[in-house]
Formats: C-alpha cells, sequence, structure tokens
C-alpha cells in the first residue's frame, strides 16, 4: 500500500513522539534541543504530506521554510543559553538549574 | 419624631474613635477624652432605655436612610437601606453595651501601658460596631457591623494579649469568620429569591419552610459558633485567657450576646417554622453544654479560664431558656443576657485587678485575700453569688426564668438545666475559696493594694444595675414583654406552618390515614 | 396592713448599718491599726433591730386575732413578669407563719445579745452581726412568704448567710470548705425544690386552668383533685428533697456537723433553732400536698426515722460538745419529720418550737463552757464545771432534761405527741405494723437521746476537772439570754399538754385554720385519737426510757472516763465505725467530689485534644496541603515541562473521545 | 509498491532509526550525527513527496547551518565526555507521554489520510511558485516577519553570549555606568589567585562568578565558597 497514504502520518507521529521523550527525559539540554528540532521537522512532514499533489503545494513549502527559519532561531537562542548555563554551573545537566525553586 | 437618638447611638463612639484618633494629647488627654465619649454614650443609652416605650411591640425611634441596591439579574434591585430601630429585644442589649463602655475604658487605663492611641480606637469602633449589631434593622447592614465588630477585637486581643495572643486572636478572628461566611450566603439567597432584606418583611413574608429550615441552620452555625455552643467554643477560652482585661469585658460582655440576639431577632423572628422544629435540638445542645461547660470550669486551674468556661455554661441556659419558644423561656432569656453580661464583665474585672498587681492568674498563686484586700473580697464574693444565680441579685430573676421556660418546654430538659446551678456553685465557690479565704500562702499577697477609685468606678457602674435588676426585675423585664408575645405569635405562625407542612406531607403520604396536621412542634 | 414588711425589713436596715460601720472600722484600721472597735454601737444596734422585728410580730400575732381566718397578707404584684404565672412579691401572716416569726425574732433577739457577749474582741465583730442580721431578715423572709418564689428567696438568703457564717473566720481554710460544703449541699436541696415549684406552677392549676405559684391556690388546686397523683407526689418528694438539703436530713445531712465550724451563736441560731427547721415548715406548709400522696408522706416519715436513729448513733461517741449537739439537732429533725409524714403536723410544729427552746439553749451553754474553758471543745478534757459555772450547769440541765425526755418537762410532752401521732397517725406504706416499728425506732432514738444528753452533762460538769484551764466567769451579756431561754423551755410545757390531762391544747387551736385546711384528712391524728389508756401507757414508756437513759448515763460517766473507756474496748469494731461517722464522709468524697474533679479533668482533655483537636486539625491539614503542593515546584525544568506535556495530552485525549 | 515507495519506506526506516540514536544515545555527538542522518532521510522524503526545492533547503539550512552550530557548541563546551546517565529520573513519566501521544496520532493521522483527496499530482511544487507566494502575494508579510524574527534571534544570542555576564538589576547597571573616575586599565594585570578580589571588589579572573559586590551585598557564600 502506498508510503503516502497514512504511513507517511505515522512516520511523522513517531519522530514526534520521539521528539517528546528526548524532550521530556534527556537530561543533557543539547539533546533537549535538538529532540526540539526532531519535533519541528515532524511537522514539515506532515505539512509537506498533506499538502502533496494539492494546490497548496506552494504554500506547503514556505510554511515549511517558515518553521525552518523559526527552528534555526530557536536553536541559535537555545544554544547561547546552554552556554551561559555551562558558564554559570559548568555543566549541561537541566536538574542543576533549579534555583528557582520555591 | 426621635430618629436621631439611634444614629447618634453608633455615632458617637464611631466619632469618638476618630477623634482620638487625630487629637494631639497624650496618654492621659487620650484617655479622659475616650471616656468623656464613653460616658456620652452611656448616658444616652440610659435615656433611651428611659424613653423607651414599653407598651409598644414593634421597633422604634426608626431612622431609615436607602444605602444601595444589589443588582440582581432578573427584576428590579434589591434595596440596602442603612435602617436603624430599636424594640424589646435589643432595648436591654443596646443598654447594656453603652453601659459597659465607660467600663472599658476605666479598666484599660490601668493596664495598657502601650499604643493606647491605637487601643482607645480599637475599642471605640468596637462599640460603635455592638450597638450597630442590636440596632440595625436590616440583613445586610445587620452583617456589615457584626464583621465590623469583629476587627477591633482581633487587634485587641493581637496586640496587647498575653504570651499565646496571635494563635487566640486568629483562631478566634477565622472561626467566627467562617461562621458568618455561612450566614452571608443564607443572606444573599433571601436577598435574591425574596427581593428584600428587610428583617421586618422578610418576617412578615411566609417563607416555605423546607427554605426556612435552611436559611435558618445556616444562621444558627454563624450564631452557635458566636454564641458559643458547646463544639464551637473552643475559641472562647484561649481568646479570654489571652485578651486584656477590657477585651475580655467587652468579649464576654457584649460579644456573646450577639449570637443569642442573632438567635432571636434572625433565626426564631424571620424562620419561626424552622426554630419550631430545630428548637428541641438547640435547647438539647444548649443544656449539654451548660453541663460540659461547667465540668470544664471546674477543672480549670487559670482564674481568667474557669469563668470563660462558666459563660459557656452560663450561655448554655440563656439559649436554653431561648429555645424553650415559650413566653417565660424568652423573657428569662433576654434578661439573663444582660445579667451574664453585668457579672461575668464585674468578675473579669475583678482578675483584671488581681493580674494588674501580680501579672499571673493562677488560682494557686493566691490565697486569703479577704485579710488583705477585703473591700475587694466583697466585691468577688458579690460577682460570684450573682453568677451563681442568688436571689436577691441579678443572676436569680433570669435563671429562674430560663429554668421555668424549659421546665415548661420539657420537664427533663428544665432539670437537666437546673443541675447547671448545683455545678455552677460547686465551681464558683471553690474558686471563691481558693482565691479569698484560708491562709495566705504566697508572701507577695501580704502587700496587695485595695480597689482604688478607678476600680471602684467600674464595679459600681456594673454593681448597680446588678442589685437594681435583682430587687426589681419587672422594671427590665416589662418593656422586652410586647415584643416577646409578637415572637410568640410568629412562633404560633411557625407553628402553624409547619403542621401544615407535615399535615400536607402525611395526607401526600398516605392519603386515608386519618391523624393529620399532628402538630410537629412542642406540645 | 403595711406593718408585715417591716418585719424583715428592720434586720435589713441592722444588716446594713452594721456593714456601713464594718467599713468605717475597715478604713480607720487601714489609717492606724487597732482604731478601737465601736463593738458596743454595733452590738445594740443588731439586737434592737432583731428586738424590734419581735415586737412587731407579736403585734402581728394580736392583730391577725381579729382577722376573720387569721390571715393578713401583704403583696407587691407583678414581681416577676413570667407571662405566665405572674410571680407577686407577697407576705402572709397566718398563724403558722406567725408562730414562726416570733420563734425566730424572739430565739434570735436572745442570741443576739448573747453574741454581743461570746464575740467580745473578735475583729470582725460588725461583719458577724451583719451577717447575724441578714440571716435573720432572710429566715423572715422564708417564713412570711405566701408564695413558693419569695420562699425561695429567704430559701437561697438563708443558705447564703450560713454559708457566710460557718466561714466566718475564713482565716482557717478548715472552716472555709466547712461553709462551701453547707452551701452546695444545700444548692443540691434547692435543686429539688427549684423543680419542685416548676411542677407546682404547672401541673397544680386551679378551676379554670391557671397555674398558680402561691401556696393557696396549689393547696386548693391540689385539694380540688385537679392534679394527677402521680404529680402530686412528684412535686412532694422534689419538695422534700429541697427540705432534706436545708434541715440535713438522711442523704444530704452531711454539712450539719461540719457547720459546727462556725462561732457557737451561729450554731445555735442558725444550725439549732431556726435554718433548720425550714425543712419541716415547707412540708407543714404544703401538707395537703403530703395528705393527697401517701407515697411522699410514707418517705419523709421513713427518711426522718432512719435519721433520727442514725444520727443519734453518731451522738453517743461525739468529743466535740458542739458536735454531740449537732448529731442531736439531726436526730430531733429526723423526729420532727417523722411527725409530719405520719400526718401529726401540729405535734411535729410543737415539738419543733419547744426544740428551738432547748436546744438554742443547749447551744449557748455549750458556747459559755468553750469560751470559759478558753475555746477548748473536746469534751474529754472538761469536767468538774458546776462548782465554777454554776448560772450555766443549772440552765443546761434544765435544756438537757427538755431534750432527753424527762417528765414534765416540754421536750417530754411534745416528743410523746409526735411519738403517739406516731402510733395514732395515718398507716405509712398503707399498713399499721409500720408506724409500729417506725414507734419502735422513735422510742429507740429518744433512749440515745437521753443517754448522750446526759453523758454531755456530766462529762462537762460533773466529776473532777480534766484539764489544767481555770475556767473564768461569763459576763452577764451571755447569762441572761441563757436564763431567759431555761425558762421559756419550761413554759413551753404549757404550749400542748397530751389530751389526757384535759383539753388544754392552745398550740394546737390556733394552727387550726391552717391545718384544717383538708378538713378531716388534715390532721389525721386527732380524728381517731388514742383511748385513754393507750396514752396513759405512751406516757409511761416515754417516762421510763428517758429515766433508763438517764441512769446509763450517770452510771456510765459519772465516776469520770473509766467505765466509758472499759465499754469502748468492750466493742472496738462499733465504736469505731461510730466514732468515724459510719465512714459516710468518706463515701461522698470518694463517690462525689473525686468522680466531678475526675469529670472535670477528662472533660478538661477531650475538649484540648477532641474539640480542639478537630479545629486545629483543620488548620494543619491546610497547611500539610500547601506544603505538598509547594514540592511540585522544584525549579527542575524537566518537571514543568512533564506537567505540560501530560496536560496537553490529556487534553488532545477528551477531544478526541467526546468527538 | 512501485520503486518509489520501497525508496520511501526504507527512507522512512532510516529516518527512525537516526531518530533513537539521536534520543538514545548517551554521547552528544553521536546524537548530532544520527539528527544530522535523520535530516537527510527526510530530505530524501521530501524530495518523492515532490518538493524538490525544500527538500534542498532542509539540506542546506538544518543540516548544513543548524547542526553545524550544534556541533560548534557541543565542542565548545566539550561536554560529550560527561559520562551521566542519559535519562533523567522521571523517564516513566515522558515515556508514557510520548506513547499516549503516538497512539493520539495514529488515531489522528488515520483520520487525516482517510479524508486527503486523491492525489491528482496535477502539481509540483517549483520554485517559481514558492518564490511567487513569498515574495509577491500572500505570505509577504509572514516572510518578512520571520526575517525580523531572525534578527531578534542573532541580538538575543549576542547578549546571552557577553562574557561578563552579570546578574544584573537595573540599579546596578546604573551604578555601573555612572561616570567612573578611575584610570582605564590599559594592560592586562597578571592572573591572581582564581577568586581573589582586586582593590575595587572587581573580579580579576576571566570566569565569571556572581557579581562580587552583588554578592557582597547579599552574603551568596555558596558561590564564593565554591
Amino acid at each position: 500500500m502506498t508510503f503516502f497514504g497514512a504511513p507517511v502520518y505515522f512516520l511523522a507521529v513517531a519522530l514526534f513522539a520521539l521528539g517528546i521523550f528526548g524532550f521530556l527525559t534527556r537530561r543533557n539540554a543539547i539533546v533537549v534541543l535538538m529532540s526540539v528540532e526532531l519535533m519541528l521537522n515532524a511537522a514539515n512532514l506532515t505539512f509537506l504530506a498533506a499538502a502533496r499533489g494539492t494546490a497548496h503545494v506552494h504554500e506547503a513549502s514556505a510554511y515549511a521554510i517558515f518553521i525552518i527559519l523559526v527552528a534555526a532561531a530557536e536553536a541559535a537562542v537555545g544554544l547561547a543559553l546552554v552556554l551561559a548555563l555551562f558558564r554559570i554551573k559548568q555543566s549541561t545537566d537541566l536538574d542543576v538549574a533549579s534555583d528557582l525553586k520555591g | 419624631m426621635n430618629d436621631w437618638i439611634l444614629p447618634l447611638l453608633v455615632g458617637i463612639p464611631a466619632l469618638g474613635a476618630l477623634a482620638v484618633a487625630l487629637a494631639p494629647a497624650k496618654r492621659d488627654g487620650l484617655f479622659s477624652l475616650a471616656l468623656l465619649f464613653c460616658a456620652a454614650e452611656a448616658a444616652l443609652a440610659i435615656f433611651t432605655f428611659t424613653k423607651f416605650d414599653g407598651t409598644n411591640p414593634n421597633e422604634q425611634f426608626s431612622f431609615s436612610r436607602p444605602w444601595f441596591a444589589l443588582p440582581t439579574g432578573a427584576g428590579e434591585a434589591v434595596p440596602v437601606a442603612f435602617h436603624l430601630g430599636i424594640d424589646g429585644l435589643s432595648l436591654l442589649l443596646v443598654a447594656l453595651s453603652g453601659l459597659l463602655a465607660p467600663v472599658i475604658l476605666l479598666s484599660a487605663k490601668g493596664h495598657i501601658e502601650r499604643r493606647e492611641r491605637e487601643f482607645l480606637v480599637w475599642s471605640l469602633v468596637m462599640i460603635a460596631g455592638m450597638q450597630g449589631v442590636f440596632l440595625s434593622r436590616d440583613l445586610l447592614l445587620f452583617y456589615f457591623f457584626w464583621e465590623i465588630s469583629l476587627i477591633p477585637l482581633y487587634f485587641i486581643i493581637g496586640i496587647w494579649g498575653g504570651p499565646r495572643r496571635v494563635y487566640a486572636t486568629v483562631k478566634f478572628f477565622l472561626y467566627t469568620l467562617a461562621g458568618s461566611v455561612v450566614m452571608l450566603i443564607a443572606l444573599l439567597y433571601l436577598a435574591y429569591n425574596f427581593g428584600t432584606v428587610a428583617i421586618q418583611e422578610l418576617s412578615t413574608k411566609d417563607i416555605p419552610v423546607r427554605a426556612q429550615l435552611g436559611c435558618f441552620l445556616a444562621f444558627a452555625l454563624a450564631f452557635a459558633i458566636k454564641v458559643p455552643m458547646v463544639p464551637f467554643h473552643t475559641w472562647l477560652p484561649d481568646a479570654h485567657v489571652e485578651a486584656p482585661t477590657a477585651g475580655s469585658i467587652v468579649l464576654a460582655g457584649v460579644l456573646l450576646k450577639m449570637g443569642t440576639y442573632g438567635f432571636l431577632r434572625l433565626g426564631v423572628g424571620m424562620f419561626p417554622a424552622a426554630a419550631v422544629q430545630c428548637g428541641p435540638w438547640i435547647a438539647g445542645i444548649g443544656a449539654a453544654g451548660i453541663i460540659y461547660g461547667s465540668l470544664l470550669a471546674y477543672g480549670q486551674s487559670d482564674m481568667k479560664k474557669l469563668i470563660a468556661c462558666s459563660s459557656v455554661a452560663h450561655m448554655g441556659t440563656i439559649v436554653v431558656g431561648m429555645f424553650a419558644l415559650n413566653a417565660a423561656g424568652l423573657r428569662g432569656g433576654i434578661l439573663q443576657m444582660i445579667n451574664h453580661g453585668l457579672s461575668t464583665g464585674l468578675l473579669f474585672l475583678l482578675v483584671g485587678v488581681l493580674y494588674e498587681r501580680r501579672h499571673v492568674r493562677e488560682i494557686a498563686e493566691f490565697g486569703g485575700l479577704a485579710q488583705v484586700i477585703p473591700a475587694f473580697a466583697v466585691v468577688l464574693t458579690v460577682a460570684t453569688f450573682s453568677s451563681i444565680g442568688l436571689p436577691g441579685l441579678n443572676g436569680f430573676p433570669g435563671e429562674f426564668l430560663c429554668l421555668k421556660g424549659a421546665f415548661d418546654a420539657s420537664p427533663l430538659l428544665g432539670a437537666a438545666a437546673a443541675v447547671g446551678t448545683v455545678l455552677g456553685a460547686v465551681y464558683m465557690l471553690s474558686m471563691l475559696r481558693r482565691v479569698a479565704f484560708g491562709p495566705i500562702t504566697r508572701g507577695e499577697n501580704q502587700k496587695l493594694i485595695d480597689l482604688n477609685g478607678r476600680e471602684w468606678a467600674s464595679a459600681i457602674i456594673l454593681l448597680i444595675p446588678m442589685v437594681w435588676i435583682g430587687l426589681q426585675p419587672s422594671l427590665f423585664i416589662k418593656p422586652t414583654e410586647p415584643a416577646v408575645d409578637l415572637l410568640i405569635s410568629q412562633i404560633e405562625k411557625g407553628r402553624r406552618s409547619l403542621a401544615l407542612e407535615n399535615g400536607a406531607s402525611l395526607k401526600i403520604a398516605n392519603a386515608g390515614a386519618a391523624e393529620t396536621g399532628k402538630s410537629g412542634g412542642r406540645r | 396592713m403595711s406593718l408585715l414588711p417591716l418585719i424583715p425589713l428592720f434586720p435589713l436596715v441592722g444588716a446594713a448599718a452594721c456593714a456601713i460601720l464594718h467599713a468605717r472600722t475597715l478604713a480607720a484600721r487601714r489609717r492606724d491599726a487597732g482604731a478601737a472597735q465601736n463593738e458596743r454601737v454595733v452590738g445594740a444596734i443588731a439586737t434592737l433591730a432583731i428586738v424590734a422585728s419581735f415586737a412587731v410580730s407579736v403585734a402581728g400575732f394580736f392583730i391577725i386575732q381579729h382577722e376573720p381566718e387569721r390571715r393578713v397578707a401583704w403583696i407587691v404584684s407583678n414581681w416577676i413578669p413570667t407571662g405566665g404565672q405572674t410571680i407577686d412579691f407577697g407576705f402572709v401572716l397566718d398563724p403558722l407563719s406567725s408562730v414562726m416569726c416570733l420563734v425566730v425574732s424572739g430565739v434570735g433577739a436572745l442570741i443576739h445579745m448573747y453574741a454581743t457577749g461570746y464575740m467580745r474582741g473578735d475583729k470582725g465583730y460588725a461583719r458577724f452581726f451583719t451577717y447575724l442580721n441578714l440571716f435573720v431578715a432572710a429566715m423572715l423572709i422564708l417564713v412570711l412568704a405566701d408564695s413558693l418564689p419569695i420562699l425561695f428567696i429567704g430559701w437561697e438568703g438563708v443558705g447564703l448567710c450560713s454559708y457566710l457564717l460557718i466561714g466566718f473566720w475564713h482565716e482557717n481554710m478548715k472552716y472555709a470548705e466547712a461553709g462551701q460544703k453547707a452551701f452546695v449541699v444545700n444548692r443540691i436541696g434547692d435543686f429539688g425544690f427549684l423543680l419542685a415549684m416548676f411542677g407546682a406552677a404547672t401541673w397544680c392549676v386551679d378551676a379554670a386552668g391557671k397555674g398558680s405559684f402561691q401556696f393557696a391556690a396549689i393547696n386548693e388546686s391540689v385539694l380540688a383533685g385537679h392534679v394527677e397523683p402521680w404529680q402530686v407526689t412528684v412535686i412532694g418528694l422534689l419538695l422534700f428533697v429541697g427540705a432534706c438539703g436545708k434541715s440535713a436530713q438522711l442523704p444530704l445531712y452531711v454539712w450539719l456537723p461540719d457547720a459546727m465550724a462556725g462561732p457557737t451563736p451561729v450554731s445555735a441560731l442558725i444550725h439549732a433553732a431556726t435554718m433548720v427547721t425550714a425543712g419541716v415548715y415547707l412540708v407543714i406548709r404544703m401538707h395537703p400536698i403530703f395528705d393527697a400522696s401517701v407515697l411522699a408522706s410514707s418517705v419523709v416519715a421513713c427518711v426522718g426515722a432512719a435519721t433520727a436513729l442514725f444520727a443519734a448513733t453518731m451522738g453517743l461517741v461525739a468529743r466535740d460538745i458542739k458536735k454531740v449537739l449537732a448529731y442531736s439537732t439531726i436526730s430531733q429533725l429526723g423526729f420532727l419529720f417523722l411527725g409530719a409524714g405520719c400526718g401529726a403536723y401540729d405535734a411535729s410544729f410543737y415539738h419543733l418550737v419547744t426544740h428551738a427552746f432547748f436546744k438554742a439553749l443547749l447551744f449557748l451553754g455549750a458556747g459559755a463552757v468553750i469560751l470559759a474553758m478558753h475555746h477548748e471543745q473536746d469534751l474529754f478534757k472538761m469536767g468538774g464545771l458546776k462548782r465554777a459555772l454554776p448560772l450555766e450547769y443549772r440552765t443546761m440541765f434544765v435544756g438537757a432534761a427538755a431534750l432527753a425526755g424527762i417528765p414534765l418537762m416540754s421536750g417530754f410532752f411534745s416528743k410523746d405527741e409526735i411519738l403517739g401521732g406516731v402510733l395514732a397517725g395515718r398507716p405509712v406504706f398503707g399498713n399499721e405494723q409500720i408506724n409500729l416499728v417506725l414507734y419502735v425506732v422513735g422510742a429507740a432514738t429518744a433512749l440515745m437521746t437521753a443517754f448522750y444528753t446526759f453523758r454531755l452533762i456530766y462529762l462537762a460538769f460533773e466529776g473532777e476537772s480534766r484539764s489544767n484551764e481555770h475556767p473564768h466567769a461569763n459576763p452577764a451579756s451571755m447569762t441572761i439570754p441563757l436564763a431567759a431561754l431555761a425558762l421559756l423551755t419550761i413554759a413551753a410545757a404549757a404550749l400542748g399538754l397530751p389530751s389526757v390531762f384535759g383539753e388544754f391544747k392552745p398550740l394546737e387551736h390556733w394552727l387550726n385554720p391552717v391545718l384544717e385546711l383538708g378538713g378531716e384528712s388534715g390532721n389525721a391524728a386527732k380524728a381517731h385519737g388514742l383511748s385513754h389508756s393507750a396514752q396513759w401507757l405512751l406516757l409511761g414508756a416515754s417516762a421510763a426510757i428517758a429515766m433508763i437513759g438517764y441512769s446509763l448515763a450517770r452510771a456510765t460517766y459519772g465516776g469520770g472516763l473509766a467505765k466509758s473507756r472499759a465499754r469502748a474496748e468492750a466493742m472496738p469494731g462499733i465504736y469505731k465505725t461510730l466514732v468515724d461517722r459510719w465512714y459516710v464522709d468518706e463515701l461522698y468524697h470518694a463517690v462525689f467530689t473525686k468522680t466531678l474533679r475526675l469529670a472535670g479533668v477528662v472533660a478538661g482533655l477531650f475538649d484540648a485534644y477532641v474539640v480542639d483537636g478537630a479545629v486545629n486539625g483543620v488548620a494543619a491539614s491546610a497547611k500539610r496541603a500547601a506544603a505538598a503542593a509547594r514540592g511540585l515546584a522544584d525549579g527542575k525544568l524537566q518537571s514543568y515541562s512533564l506537567w505540560f506535556g501530560a496536560g496537553a495530552v490529556a487534553l488532545v485525549a477528551a477531544v478526541l473521545l467526546l468527538i | 509498491m512501485n520503486f518509489a515507495d520501497i525508496l520511501a519506506y526504507t527512507l522512512g526506516a532510516a529516518t527512525l532509526a537516526a531518530a533513537l540514536g539521536v534520543v538514545l544515545r548517551r554521547d552528544a555527538v553521536v546524537a548530532a550525527m544520527n539528527l544530522v542522518l535523520s535530516f537527510f532521510c527526510l530530505s530524501g522524503i521530501y524530495l518523492i513527496l515532490g518538493f524538490p526545492f525544500l527538500a534542498a533547503i532542509q539540506i542546506l539550512v538544518y543540516a548544513g547551518a543548524i547542526m553545524v552550530l550544534f556541533l560548534f557548541v557541543i565542542m565548545l563546551l566539550g561536554v560529550s565526555t560527561l559520562a551521566r546517565t542519559p535519562v533523567g529520573a522521571r523517564s516513566g513519566l515522558g515515556a508514557a507521554i510520548a506513547l499516549a501521544v503516538v497512539v493520539e496520532g495514529a488515531v489522528l493521522s488515520v483520520k487525516l489520510a482517510s479524508g486527503a483527496a486523491a492525489n491528482t499530482a496535477a502539481t509540483t511544487e517549483t520554485v517559481a511558485g514558492v518564490s511567487e507566494l513569498l515574495f509577491k502575494q500572500g505570505l509577504v508579510l509572514p516572510f518578512e516577519i520571520t526575517g525580523v524574527v531572525l534578527l531578534a534571534a542573532m541580538v538575543a544570542v549576542v547578549v546571552i553570549g557577553r562574557r561578563d555576564l552579570r546578574v544584573r538589576s537595573v540599579a546596578d547597571f546604573a551604578r555601573e555606568h555612572a561616570f567612573d573616575p578611575r584610570p582605564l586599565v590599559t594592560s592586562m594585570p597578571p592572573p591572581a589567585a582564581p577568586d581573589g578580589l582586586d582593590a575595587h571588589g572587581l573580579h580579576t579572573n576571566g570566569i565569571i562568578k556572581n557579581n562580587a559586590r552583588a554578592a557582597g551585598e547579599h552574603h551568596n557564600s555558596e558561590e564564593i565558597a565554591k
């Protein structure tokens, strides 16, 4: 049966689920950011798969591009934060940064 | 028509508070200024008592100004009026709180050393709040003053109290507030369902029995906490032990009466059917309260806590008297409110006198004071015997009527309440003996000085009415009679509507039943 | 007749005057210690007040003779409006209350005169007379009251004064405790009285169905039968509970022996002549109730007899001169209730009057002896006072003779009347035999009374002195009342000679209007009186009893303590129990005081932990919940995102499931 | 099941494997490499889907730029050697949520797939079409806004990345930038003890500690102790 029916969406869902799992459980800040990228790609895939062959192909592509751009900005800022965190705490482990507990 | 009296009764202490707050004077100047206002308040209260027309059952000197309107979803807004009025039920209480005003000030002068200005402001606001509660004839206004009178005591106990004052005052405040919140819900229910918050109108409207029961129970909770009735009484001993003497006098003297007055005016007055239905239960709890309060008092070693527990027992007598729902019981309840205010007020005054000299309240610390300070011992003896209801003093007529009312309602209830008189004698006399009689056990007691001018003045202000009520009770009972008879007619109306309700439900339940319309209430 | 309120008013005014004088002496004493006590002034005021009241009573006595039913009333209407039955502050002077007034104010005046001597030098002199006057005023209110609540005012008033007077020397904690015990036990009695009052007001309705507190109305309604039998019995029994509390009958007698802690004039006035007789007065005043209910009157009779016997046994071994007299008072009161219970109201009233005289005489005599022996009260440390105190010896002998029932003395006749009344009286519990048993108990008590009375006389006055004190003479102000009372005791015999000596019974005729309320049932004893021969037999028996008692006492105590000590060793067990007063005090202490104290502590703990615990629990649980909630915000980013994720997932699931 | 499907399936599987690698591998660098691999596979899928321009963009921007940035940071911080357990304490809950997402995603995708119109493959994505859309009509404003977003991101990165990042309040900022009479330090002072303070209470070493003067104020002893 064709890949472009349900399976492509299953792939997207799987990627998204893995992204969430990585985001929620990995303690290393950088891997967390990567998981975010993963989730964004899953979204991209869904957009494109849905628009395949229809009149909205260009729009889907444009949206995908927007997503990629935003992902880039997000990655940059995320990494800068990780850098700053490292300077203060000498580690990228997220659990260390818990000074704001109340 | 002299409708200026009542707003002045509430206004004088309020203005006094303002004056004291702004006056540039120092300690003594402030006290004398406040005393001036309180003396005016007392004079006006006595003037009101004399001018009150004892034959007219409904409210007099009423003063009513529209205040604001409660917007309701449907229909027009519910008008709320600043409506003050006095009638038989509240006459004696207004007179009592007027009379207590100078007593509070005089006793405060002895033991308030710091932040006097604030204390005076708070006590004057307190008095205004109390008068407001007894005078308001509009439910929302009643609630307004009910809350207003709570805050000053919170500060009085909280700032000038004893070591555990914060715990005591927070407990007191929250406990009473919880009750009044439930009351607020019932109040709003009434406002929105019956379109009015005027007590007079609500009393005449015949509210369906089921709604009456709900509202009555809500109001009853708030008042039961305030009275206090037994399961809700634990805040009283703590509040009293930690409160300064002036705070204790006002708390025991008037604040507790708001609960019983509320039961009377709002509970029985507005929801007679529910009152008839719950009457026996509340009276039963009241009787249990008498015995439990007395046992509590007997076990105490702290003089002030003993008197606090004794007022739990006395308030139980008042509740039993009132919820006997008959002529004698209601008269007794109203009179006993005043008697308890006077005798317990005097007892706390005397404990304050000892506390100012020895800074300790344990009964074991005293002994044989009659030999050192005989005048004090005489006044203490008079107060003790008035509190256990000795004929010739004010306690007897009130307690006699309450017990007679209880007996008329049901002999068992009468017997249970009467046990209180015996237990009362046991713990009060044992306290009196351990404090005033026997050899002088402590060295410090040797050098105690007797009552000074100020203390004598405040004691005499309380002693005069105590002896007068004892010798001529009719002077104080007669003016309340028309209002009580009006209340009795309300109760009869409640009994009829209850019987109708039971009758109706019986008819529905068993269409063929022979016996319908059996009266649900007392015999 | 506006003279009536004057009777209690004079002592009230006297009390007020003495109080003011006392306050002035206190102020004076504080300024310069040792200011001269104006004893003479205080004593004069107090005694004059009582004498004035006595004078008015005498006047009243003669005035009511001309009144139709010998009855005069004075009322302040609507004193306490109760909505139902009104309570009026009213006095009534009728045969019964007039005699009581005479006795109270007469004996009271003599005792006041005696007290001016007895209390000399006491620093609370004025205070004593304030209380004594107040007491007489309260007693007069009690006697003159025309309705139950006003009687209750007098009732509690005398309770208060006995509390104040017993604990007069309050420096001694023992005396203060005795005072408190007296008041509390009285209050237990008053509990019963209160309920009886309410019961009478609600149940004893007249034809129109309206209840009332007035004696007249209540008696009428009972006689007219408007009241169900069980209600009459309940009222009767409750009234008797009140009477037991006040007149120290069996269950509630424990306070009287301790009440001897008060000064002797107090014991004479309150615990012999007046207050303790209030219970009997109440029973006589409400006799229709006791006539109507056989159960109530039988209970009264039996409790009276039991108390008489019980108290007499304790009297045999008491060492303290005042304790002996206290037990004898309880025993004689038992006699009065026995007579009243059997319907012989006039006999018991007659004995009440004579008892008031000779018991007051004995107490005053004992007071004189105590004062002479520098406050020594133990009989075993006295002896041979005959020579030192001749007048006291003679007057006390007269009193003792009357108490013991020596023939031709007033006590003999009145006690005989009672015993006759028991035999011929209403059958107790419905059968005759019990009357016989009660007669035997009465006789035994009479025997013991005779024995311990003369034991007291011999121990105190006969034999050689067993103490190194040399007694000094008492002032005139004390001896005159003794003589007066002795004369009264002798004269009282004339009040009611037995019918066998001819129909000379002035007291009985005088009381008829009050006691004849119930017509035939009113005075059962007289209805089928004893035949002449039975009466002679009765008189002989009583005389014999008295003589046996006298000779026994003379034999054992004539030669000092030797024989009595031997007798005591013979039966140590019984002797010990009697000395320890049948361990009743310990029993009461254990049963009542301890349980009450325990209940107080338990209530305190229950209150602090359960009720307060619940309140604090609510507060604590709120705090705990807050702490738990705070655990969520642990600062870790990922835990926040976890909850975020969980929320999102749940939302999506909800949307999916719902659509 | 033509050739394209087979290729698509393999690429899909490869993407999944790579994604698993990203998530589960302990070493950050290996994770990064796996991510790059997944991007490549994805671009392959885009090609098959008919989005050639986007596939290129995916490779260029994602794999080329973003991943390079990641690797750069990883290398800079040298964190890859951190040998700590990869998975956090709450992994159980995380896994549960992931599973829930899978289930819900599956349900949604089935719903999405069934609704899709028959793919007529009439039009394929062309660069002209996309550029027409982005620059001429339709999505011009969003495009410019993403430009601004990127600018903002750059500024943020510059601010955050500054060397002397001090926890600052407005008061500190004002105090610091007030006129400072001290002469500028012309030459770099010799490196003093790691956490020594110079006369003016300023830190001398390169690594940012909490602002000493600020620390002085509220005694953040934990910082100074370490």
